[in-house]
């Protein structure tokens, strides 16, 4: 069991760290704003996600759990209306 | 397994401080604020780790923190991109 | 082999990069992005130097509504902000100035490599005062902050209220009483509005749990007020509420209230324990917690008006 | 080599750059940013010093790290002061440079 509980652990920060690594890489080599900022939200949303995943099993109570949790849920809102907001920046830009 | 969860904490921080070069290569406003966001979630990873991979007390509040300033900083820096393109009516 | 030595050099080349790209970009808005990055890495080196307090700080302050308040300012002066009617500094210009800031930094880190072999510290007469006064604070630094040295965090209140004054009456006479221009003139976007209205109540909340566990655990007055204050302007800018007029009564109060009760409890000292600042043992506790909680009030209250700045002509309708 | 002591060159590299961008930038705001960018060197520099004086069972001397809060709150006030300033001149002039001769000539708006 304990077992099982590492391997998820180091799974999730690995590929919490690889959505972070291809996120950078798609902001600097995709060819436009709106895919840059599909890159962005990608890593905003599932790397810290996973990260914060992979940390669960190593809080201590339930209340640094609940914080990490709150992080999280705090950059998803935060993440989300701001990629709208800037998605809306871009449209009216063009238009 | 700590010094691992560092090195993580290291990588995360380098490559999404790498992005940093849209900074200086735009071409415009949006891209420098998308390379600041990212910046600033990988360094909300970043912080989570450092925060359980050492004793140093108190990270996790500084993550907390800064996840809240970074839609702050967002906002106002929204706000700023629109005046550019003349869409500010009262 | 450890990790460690590699990100400790990795963060500081990224560090001086950034601040390098804060002096050399050509336009303004770049510039300060850059910095609101520059500020976000040293928040790094500062938890490496074992400073969680500092760190938070500077990522609120130094970074975030320093950001914000250069921002706002280059938006104001937007017909402007790209046009300097001053000439290009000329290459001579140039080439001396970097020569003397080469000078100067180079003599800064031969100063700091040079430093004593035996660190002077005030960390044993802290530690004392710590335990004497600030009895009963786990946070070192809230003790420092707030009992041994006190006259400081005292005056650095009164520092900020005097900006506070100045920044008001920078504006114009007729202005005088008036609110401070809006933080965003245009009207808000359903997305900011939805932002602001589910991070103002929780973000008002973290801000005081920060100030809250500042007693024992890095956090406290500065940073929760910081957390505070970037609040109340997201509400602002979303337009949840309107900068308030300069001359209403619940402002005024918020703002003197931290010094004012910090001066007050220092004086009763004078006659409860015998010196100013005394605090007797048994109640230090409680009553640094009663002073913080003013000097949260006043932070929240100032930093926004500072960022608001002077009093706007005509009277918002 | 120390993370102290590096820390401690970064900031004085910062320094320089902040000199030079004080001295060198014409637009105001961006001397502005310059200066706080001075700032924070010197705080910098004050940290590693905190980090040094580790004693007494504290793994940093707290003394100088409040003092370097205090300090950043202070920079924050004083750069308030001054955009307010810059600020006023704006609107008072037109323009926004610090240079006499220039006030004279009409601001000429160029092609961005």
């Amino acid at each position: 069991m304990t077992f099982l509980v590492d391997l998820f652990r180091i799974v999730a920060i690995v590929v919490g760290t690889f959505f972070f690594v291809a996120g950078t890489v798609g902001l600097l080599r995709f060819p436009d704003s709106l895919t840059r900022l599909h890159a962005l939200a990608k890593a905003d949303n599932i790397g810290l996600g996973l990260v914060v995943l992979g940390l669960l099993p190593l809080t201590e109570n339930v209340l640094a759990a609940f914080k990490v949790i709150l992080i999280w849920a705090l950059v998803l809102v935060s993440g989300g209306s701001t990629a709208q907001l800037i998605g809306r920046a871009l449209r009216s830009g063009r238009r | 397994m700590n010094e691992s969860l560092l090195g993580t904490a290291g990588l995360i921080l380098l490559s999404v401080a790498a992005g940093l070069a849209r900074v200086l290569s735009g071409p415009n406003d949006v891209e420098r604020l998308m390379a600041v966001q990212l910046l600033s979630t990988g360094g909300v990873a970043a912080l989570l780790l450092i925060a359980y991979a050492t004793n140093v007390p108190g990270v996790d509040d500084v993550a907390l923190g800064l996840a809240l300033l970074t839609a702050f900083a967002a906002i106002a820096f929204v706000n700023h991109l629109e005046a550019d393109e003349g869409g500010a009516e009262t | 082999m450890s990790v460690l030595p590699f990100i400790d050099i990795g963060l500081s080349i990224l560090v001086v990069t950034v601040a390098a790209s804060t002096i050399f970009m050509q336009e303004l808005f770049a510039a300060v992005v850059s910095y609101v990055a520059y500020g976000l890495l040293l928040a790094f080196v500062w938890i490496r130097l074992y400073a969680p307090d500092v760190a938070l700080t500077e990522a609120a302050i130094g970074s975030g509504v320093t950001g914000v308040l250069l921002i706002t300012a280059g938006k104001r002066l937007v017909p402007l902000s790209r046009t300097t009617t001053e000439a290009e500094p000329t290459l001579t210009l140039r080439v001396f100035a970097g020569t003397f800031a080469a000078l100067v930094a180079c003599a800064l880190g031969a100063a700091i490599l040079v430093l004593p072999d035996e660190p002077p510290s005030l960390a044993p007469e802290a530690a004392v005062a710590a335990s004497g006064a600030g009895a009963g604070l786990g946070n070192p630094i809230t003790a420092v902050l707030i009992s041994y040295r006190s006259f400081d965090t005292m005056l650095e209140k009164i520092v900020l209220i005097l900006a506070v004054v100045a920044v008001w009456s920078i504006g114009t006479d007729g202005a005088w009483g008036n609110a401070p221009a809006q933080l965003r003139q245009a009207r808000p976007h359903p997305e900011m509005v939805f932002l602001a209205q589910v991070l103002v109540p929780i973000g008002t909340l973290i801000g005081i749990h920060i100030f809250w566990v500042g007693a024992d655990a890095p956090g406290g007055a500065f940073q929760g007020g910081a957390l505070l204050a970037a609040m109340w302007m997201m509400a602002m800018m979303a337009h949840l509420t309107e900068p308030p007029r300069i001359d209403v009564r619940w402002l005024r109060l918020a703002l003197v209230a931290g010094p004012a009760v910090f001066l007050i409890v220092g004086l009763a000292g004078v006659f409860m324990a015998g010196s100013f600042f005394a605090y007797p043992p048994s109640l230090a506790k409680p009553i640094i917690l009663f002073i913080e909680t003013f000097m949260v009030l006043s932070i929240a209250a100032a930093l926004p008006m500072l960022v608001a700045g002077p009093p706007n002509e005509r009277p918002v309708p | 080599m120390t993370t102290a002591a590096l820390a401690g060159l970064v900031g004085a590299a910062l320094v320089g750059f902040g000199l030079y961008g004080l001295i060198v930038q014409p637009h105001p705001l961006r001397k502005l940013l310059a200066f706080n960018l001075i700032g924070s060197g010197v705080f910098l520099v004050f940290g590693i010093v905190a980090r040094r004086g580790a004693a007494a069972g504290f793994p940093f001397d707290p003394v100088p790290q409040a003092m370097v809060i205090t300090g950043i709150v202070v920079a924050f006030a004083a750069s308030a002061v001054a955009v307010a300033l810059i600020w006023r001149l704006y609107s008072e002039t037109g323009h926004v440079t610090l240079d006499p001769d220039a006030w004279t000539e009409p601001s000429r708006e160029r092609e961005s």
